[in-house]
């Protein structure tokens, strides 16, 4: 039988650190708010990216306890994640290459 | 009854080379499935039930098979690819000498017309011998052009051009289908394709009435619909010429900077349907829209006007706005024709809505 | 438990088979078994037992499977003449060929295997009591059945003409047939593949026997394991595409309608993001039931367990990455195209090692050929004249001419209906003791069989001849010189729909039969050939504990054991 | 496969599990196909974590749908995003925000089986969550009032909007590209609304079921589940916030 080591004692996760965790949300929040209305040119979609990333990190991190669970569960929760950015990438490939060759259609 | 065609014929420049990479792979099929065949009845035989034969300490795995049956797939694998890469590459680079035919997708109907004017439905007489450049567009749901004697084929979506190209080489009357589901009568949007002699293509051309030419309804549509009150010679209103213009790279205002988008069929499309987008530098947005008053017919007539006078040489300086790197753009005013065709600095704005 | 290989446990018969542990003191009445346990409607319709949700799996696929096959033959009985002269309308034609496409992919390939096969087997063949998530199991079936009456139901009332690809713009703005309810259908429908794929994964990973570690797990479990990735990562994106045709088409606005705004290649890709997959959902579990035959009628491990294993992922893997190859000519730019039949030919390995791997599994063998082994032989050889003229249709210039002809339409059936069919009914035939506790009459087994295979040829065969001719699929009417081909083709679809209705009817006949096909006929080493036949609703009397490696079989030993599977047990055993 | 019977199962008899009765040990109850707690446990997460999964993908349609019209049209999207309300928007973060945290503490709770705590977390996960769907209501009406809701009868295009886009050398109404922003729009936050919907549902059927298990404190499982599922419904508002409300904010005529 296949037993992580979280299944045996569900890790509970102290008050402070959800504390800490919700407050960096929040900062980060404030942050991506106060980016967006800097001039970054083209720099502004990656930057509210990475902090969207960053938030989204410490959500599944800690309030989703992945930090302290089973590989498997890792694993999974990234998964979904990479077949999502499989999907747009190679989407895309078809949309920023058209045009290269002045054939139409092609 | 019996004397049905197992082949197709081969009637443009490019089905010898398709021939040749798809009976290499059909090669490549029958050599797998054979062997797998072989192996499969062999083994079978050799180990049935009741044979006695030495089974001793079967084999579980093996690594060098298993690098062997990878490898040696994979290696001819690339091998195929790589042929029809080639060949798709081939089947898409259209030679300069091309004739340009503008085709029309309709639902249950393709309208092609000829640069000489003549209007065919469902039908195309060709010259053997002489390339030819589809531009196709659908007026409704996606179509799909496909001769299969010339082997090319090629989706034809609606609100974008899509392009084909093919060179007969032997005269005979090759079938047309339409092969992208797109309704009720799907099946009978085909037609014909008759390629003939050189000498008996104009005999055909001269028979039928003789009707304008591309250019010259063009030119009547561009009078018909008040183009030319603008864009014409004795235009009072303050509108770009459009000799010497197709093709080459036209300065638009976006924002403060300037930025020069390519004359295509594309651009010069929108700019009729949608003239208020991507101006050129220097001019009011005041030109009305054509939306639904042209037909994807009229509207291919026009762009062959445009392309017509797009090699004449650009007009007296009067009519054009002067664009200097340091001044930016100036309003038309009397200054000796600046050079179209090499403009500073062209940034081309990416194909967006092609 | 250490993993001591090739041990030979003493007992009579050879090929791994431990000695019965006296558990079960076999009275003279019949034991209780799944089947017999409880005989209402009631208990069938709310069951949580797996393996009768497997059984109202298996009656439900097949009723759509006739259903799919009668609009097959009419479709065929149409294609005999160039004119249209069964049909008489191409409206009517367009619906029926829609009507086959979505009935035959949606309701019968997706969901027959892992429904039927994988909810019957997978708990027996990992020593588990039933799956993770009964209930689960249960609402998927019921998610299944809705979703099929809704789709049969609006198929006759009015039935869509969009083909089962549903491309932009006609779906959206010009045809004027069921769209968005049979979006809705298929919509619901996909939620039965994603609950059963999120039952399998679950299942697998926390429910194995002890001692059932990963390298010890049935190839047919690996194969579920991979469908069920596909099931998970797929299905949502197709549930989504076909969510916002039907919201373009109430709202009139355009995410794929060109007129406004919209880029009907944007479709494709989200269609064919799910439903390139969707074909190894279909394929990975006929690979999974030839993964378990061939080891057991050769009666000999199977060759390169681990390269079987890896190639089942690697399929579900690279699967995800080339669903381009759909749309070469549709308006795709070309280095998108380069990049995914260049991601094409990879797919194309893992299957190549796993065809060859079955054929050296028969190296050294004792083969024999009762009807599960000639269906698994037929899969082998159907599925690599599949597999290498798709290999022709992924490579590009081949493409442009091939595209949208009879020769993509043959392809896909010599890998759907040679493939996986093949596959659906050699497992049924090998399970049916287990399922049933009855043997299938071997004679008319083997007869069902070969006239499957020939009337598969020779309804198929032609029309790769007419794609090469060029003549388009989906069509109502076509020349005249494609007659003959089509003509044979139509009498080979005759003779199929014959073999198809053989199985049906010495299946059911069997039933009369008494249930005394004993606990393994085949001798075979799977965890569900230790218990009982058919199994008590428990799976196990005594939970099982692995000790050895899969196909644990020896076949010099298996020359001199006596074979007769189809020889009913003695009288049960009598133990006090 | 051959299957060795255990020393001490055929020692104390071959009758098996009775079927289909959860046997309890201690911890909460135990369904029958499970071994023991901990199976369940690592069952449970990994069915959630695989329904996340396709969560992630079906939402992942929508996002390159928008991925690909923004990059077809940015101008378009900057203009058109600019009516957007940055504050609510916000403040509906915030809301998310704090109500994970609550539903982050009231797993913890459920894991130390203090019920009543559970109960009053859940509660106001609850009330926030209907907070959040008050707040999209408000932005919503006013986007109705505006016309700018592409489905309903009065959508029109703002004339501010058509200046900046005239200024900006683009046709607004160019093949609908402007008007598309706004079923996107609608769609995504529509479809993020319904899972927020859905999720108070389930924790209003959850608080119930623990209020009705306190004494057996079986609920730890129950809690974390739907937790996991909350979790993942504020990581997508974490990214539709700055995709749809934050973007070129700096530019000018916004």
């Amino acid at each position: 039988m296949v037993h992580s080591a979280d299944a045996h004692e569900p890790h509970i996760i102290p008050f402070r650190t959800n504390l800490a965790v919700f407050i960096a949300l929040m900062v980060l929040l404030f942050v991506t708010v106060g980016v967006a209305y800097l001039d970054l040119g083209p720099l502004g979609l990656p930057v509210a990216l990475a902090i969207a990333t960053i938030k989204a990190a410490l959500i599944l991190l800690y309030f989703m306890h992945i930090r302290y669970a089973s590989r498997l569960q890792w694993i999974f929760s990234s998964a979904a994640f990479l077949w999502l950015g499989i999907m747009i990438l190679i989407t895309m490939s078809d949309y920023l290459s058209r045009g290269w060759l002045n054939v139409d259609g092609k | 009854m019996w004397n049905f065609p197992i082949l197709p014929e081969s009637a443009s420049s490019v089905a010898p080379d398709y021939d040749f990479a798809f009976w290499y792979e059909v090669a490549v099929g029958v050599f797998f499935t054979l062997f797998v065949l072989v192996l499969v009845l062999g083994l079978a035989n050799r180990y049935r039930r009741g044979r006695q034969v030495d089974r001793s300490h079967p084999p579980t795995h093996s690594l060098k098979l298993e690098a062997l049956w990878i490898g040696v797939p994979l290696v001819i694998a690339m091998s195929m690819f790589g042929i029809s890469a080639v060949l798709y590459i081939k089947q898409f680079s259209p030679p300069g000498d091309a004739v340009e035919i503008p085709v029309v997708g309709k639902q249950w109907m393709w309208k092609l017309q000829h640069p000489e004017g003549k209007k065919e439905i469902n039908e195309l007489h060709l010259p053997v011998g002489q390339a030819v450049r589809l531009k196709m567009i659908s007026q409704d749901v996606i179509h799909s052009f496909f001769i299969p004697a010339f082997r090319v084929k090629q989706d034809v979506l609606p609100g974008r051009y899509t392009e084909m190209w093919f060179r007969p080489t032997k005269i005979g009357r090759y079938r047309l289908f339409c092969t992208e589901y797109c309704g009720t009568d799907h099946s009978v949007m085909g037609g014909w394709v008759e390629v003939m002699s050189q000498a008996d293509y104009e005999r055909w051309l001269a028979t039928e009435q003789a009707g304008e030419s591309l250019v010259e309804e063009g030119r009547r549509l561009f009078v018909l619909n008040h183009c030319a009150g603008c864009h014409g010679e004795n235009a009072t209103v303050q509108a770009p010429r459009l000799e010497g213009v197709y093709g080459r790279p036209v300065p638009i205002q976006v924002g403060d900077r300037v930025e020069f988008v390519q004359a295509d069929d594309r651009y010069i499309r929108d700019s009729i349907l949608l003239p208020k987008s991507q101006v050129v530098a220097g001019y009011q947005p005041i030109m009305p829209s054509y939306q639904g008053q042209l037909s994807e017919e009229d509207l291919l007539k026009i762009i062959a006007y445009i392309k017509a006078i797009g090699n004449r040489p650009a007009p007296g300086p009067a009519a054009q706005p002067q664009y200097d790197a340091d001044r930016g753009i100036q309003p038309a005013v009397e200054v000796p024709g600046y050079d179209v065709d090499k403009p500073p600095g062209a940034t081309l704005l990416p194909e967006q809505t092609r | 438990m250490s993993d001591h290989p090739h041990t030979h446990p003493a007992g009579p018969a050879s090929g791994g088979f431990a000695p019965v542990p006296p558990a079960l003191s076999q009275t003279r009445r019949a034991p209780i078994n799944y089947l017999n346990a409880a005989y209402s409607v009631r208990s069938w319709l709310l069951t949580l037992d797996h393996k009768r949700i497997g059984l109202l799996y298996l009656i439900g696929v097949t009723f759509f499977f006739f259903v799919g096959g009668v609009a097959a033959t009419v479709l065929r009985l149409e294609l005999m003449t160039p004119g249209g002269d069964v049909l008489h309308s191409p409206d009517a034609y367009n619906r029926l060929f829609t009507m086959h496409g979505v009935i035959m992919i949606f309701f019968f390939l997706v969901p027959a295997i892992p429904g039927v096969l994988g909810n019957f087997l997978l708990p027996l063949m990992i020593g588990a009591r039933d799956l993770a998530f009964p209930r689960l199991n249960l609402l998927s079936w019921y998610i299944y059945m809705f979703g099929g009456t809704a789709a049969l139901i609006l198929l006759i009332f009015g039935g869509i003409d969009t083909g089962w690809t549903f491309y932009a713009p006609f779906s959206t703005t010009f045809s004027n047939t069921m769209v968005l309810p049979a979006g809705i259908a298929v919509f619901i429908t996909g939620f039965s593949s994603i609950l059963t794929g999120l039952n399998f994964i679950v299942t697998t990973h926390t429910m194995r026997a002890p001692g059932m570690t990963w390298g010890r797990l049935p190839l047919f479990v690996w194969a579920h394991y991979a469908t069920s990735l596909i099931m998970i990562l797929g299905t949502p994106v197709l549930a989504i595409a076909v969510l916002l045709i039907g919201l373009e088409r109430l709202f009139g606005i355009g995410i794929f309608d060109p007129a406004l705004g919209g880029d009907p290649i944007l479709f494709q890709h989200l269609f064919w993001f799910y439903s390139h997959p969707a074909v190894y959902i279909m394929l990975l579990p006929g690979m999974a039931v030839v993964n378990e035959i061939v080891p057991c009628f050769t009666r000999r491990p199977i060759f390169g367990y681990k390269f079987m294993a890896g190639a089942l992922l690697a399929i579900a893997v690279l699967g995800f990455l080339v669903w381009g190859h759909h749309m070469f000519v549709s308006g795709q730019s070309m280095y998108a195209g380069l990049i995914f039949s260049f991601l094409t030919f990879f797919v194309a390995v893992p299957s190549a090692v796993k065809v060859f791997n079955w054929c050296a599994t028969m190296y050294k063998g004792s083969v024999r050929f009762e009807t599960p082994m000639l269906y698994a032989l037929g899969f082998i050889g159907l599925f690599t004249i599949g597999g290498v003229t798709g290999l022709m249709l992924g490579s590009l210039g081949i493409d442009v001419h091939l595209h949208d002809t009879y020769f993509v339409v043959a392809h896909f059936h010599y890998i759907m209906v040679g493939g996986s069919i093949m596959a659906f009914l050699g497992g049924i035939h090998f399970w049916w003791p287990k399922i049933s506790g009855r043997m299938y009459p071997e004679l008319w087994g083997k007869l069902g069989a070969l006239v499957i295979f020939v009337g598969f040829n020779l309804t198929f065969f032609p029309q790769f001849l007419l794609g090469y001719l060029g003549m388009p699929r989906r069509y109502y009417e076509y020349p005249g010189e494609f007659q003959v081909l089509n003509v044979m083709s139509t009498a080979g679809a005759s003779i199929l729909a014959v073999g198809y209705i053989i199985p049906l009817i010495y299946f059911i006949d069997s039933l009369r039969k008494p249930a005394n096909a004993g606990r393994n006929p085949w001798r075979a080493t799977g965890l569900e050939w230790q218990t009982a036949s058919p199994p008590p609703t428990e799976n196990f009397a005594v939970a099982p504990v692995v000790t050895t490696p899969p196909y644990n079989y020896d076949p010099a030993e298996a020359e001199q054991t006596p074979w007769n599977p189809f020889q009913p047990e003695q009288e049960p055993v009598h133990v006090g | 496969m051959s299957v060795e019977s255990p020393a001490h199962a055929a020692a104390h008899g071959a009758v098996g599990h009775e079927p289909s009765q959860p046997h309890g040990n201690g911890h909460g109850l135990v369904a029958h196909q499970f071994e023991d707690a901990p199976q369940q446990r690592e069952a449970a997460l990994l069915g959630m974590w695989s329904f996340l999964a396709t969560e992630v993908l079906f939402f992942g349609g929508l996002i390159t749908a928008y991925v690909v019209y923004r990059w077809k049209a940015p101008v378009q999207v900057a203009v058109a995003s600019h009516h957007l309300n940055v504050a609510l928007g916000c403040i509906n973060t915030c809301v998310l925000l704090v109500s994970s945290f609550l539903v982050a503490l009231a797993v913890a709770e459920a894991h130390r089986g203090n019920a009543r705590k559970v109960v009053q977390l859940l509660i106001g996960t609850i009330v926030l969550g209907v907070a959040f769907l008050g707040i999209k209501a408000v932005e919503w009406t006013a986007d109705y009032h505006e016309g700018l809701i592409p489905f309903a009868a009065n959508w029109q295009i703002p004339s501010h909007d058509l200046e900046i886009l005239a200024q900006r050398g683009i046709d607004a109404d160019q093949f609908g590209l402007y008007k598309l922003f706004w079923v996107l729009y609608f769609f995504m936050t529509g479809l993020h609304g319904i899972h927020v919907l859905v999720g108070l549902g389930v924790f209003a059927v959850v608080a119930a079921l623990v209020w009705q298990r306190r004494r057996s404190k079986n609920f730890a499982n129950l809690v974390e589940v739907t937790g996991l599922y909350w979790h993942f419904v504020d990581i997508v508002w974490v990214f539709l916030y700055p995709l749809l409300y934050l973007i070129d904010r700096h530019g000018p005529g916004h």
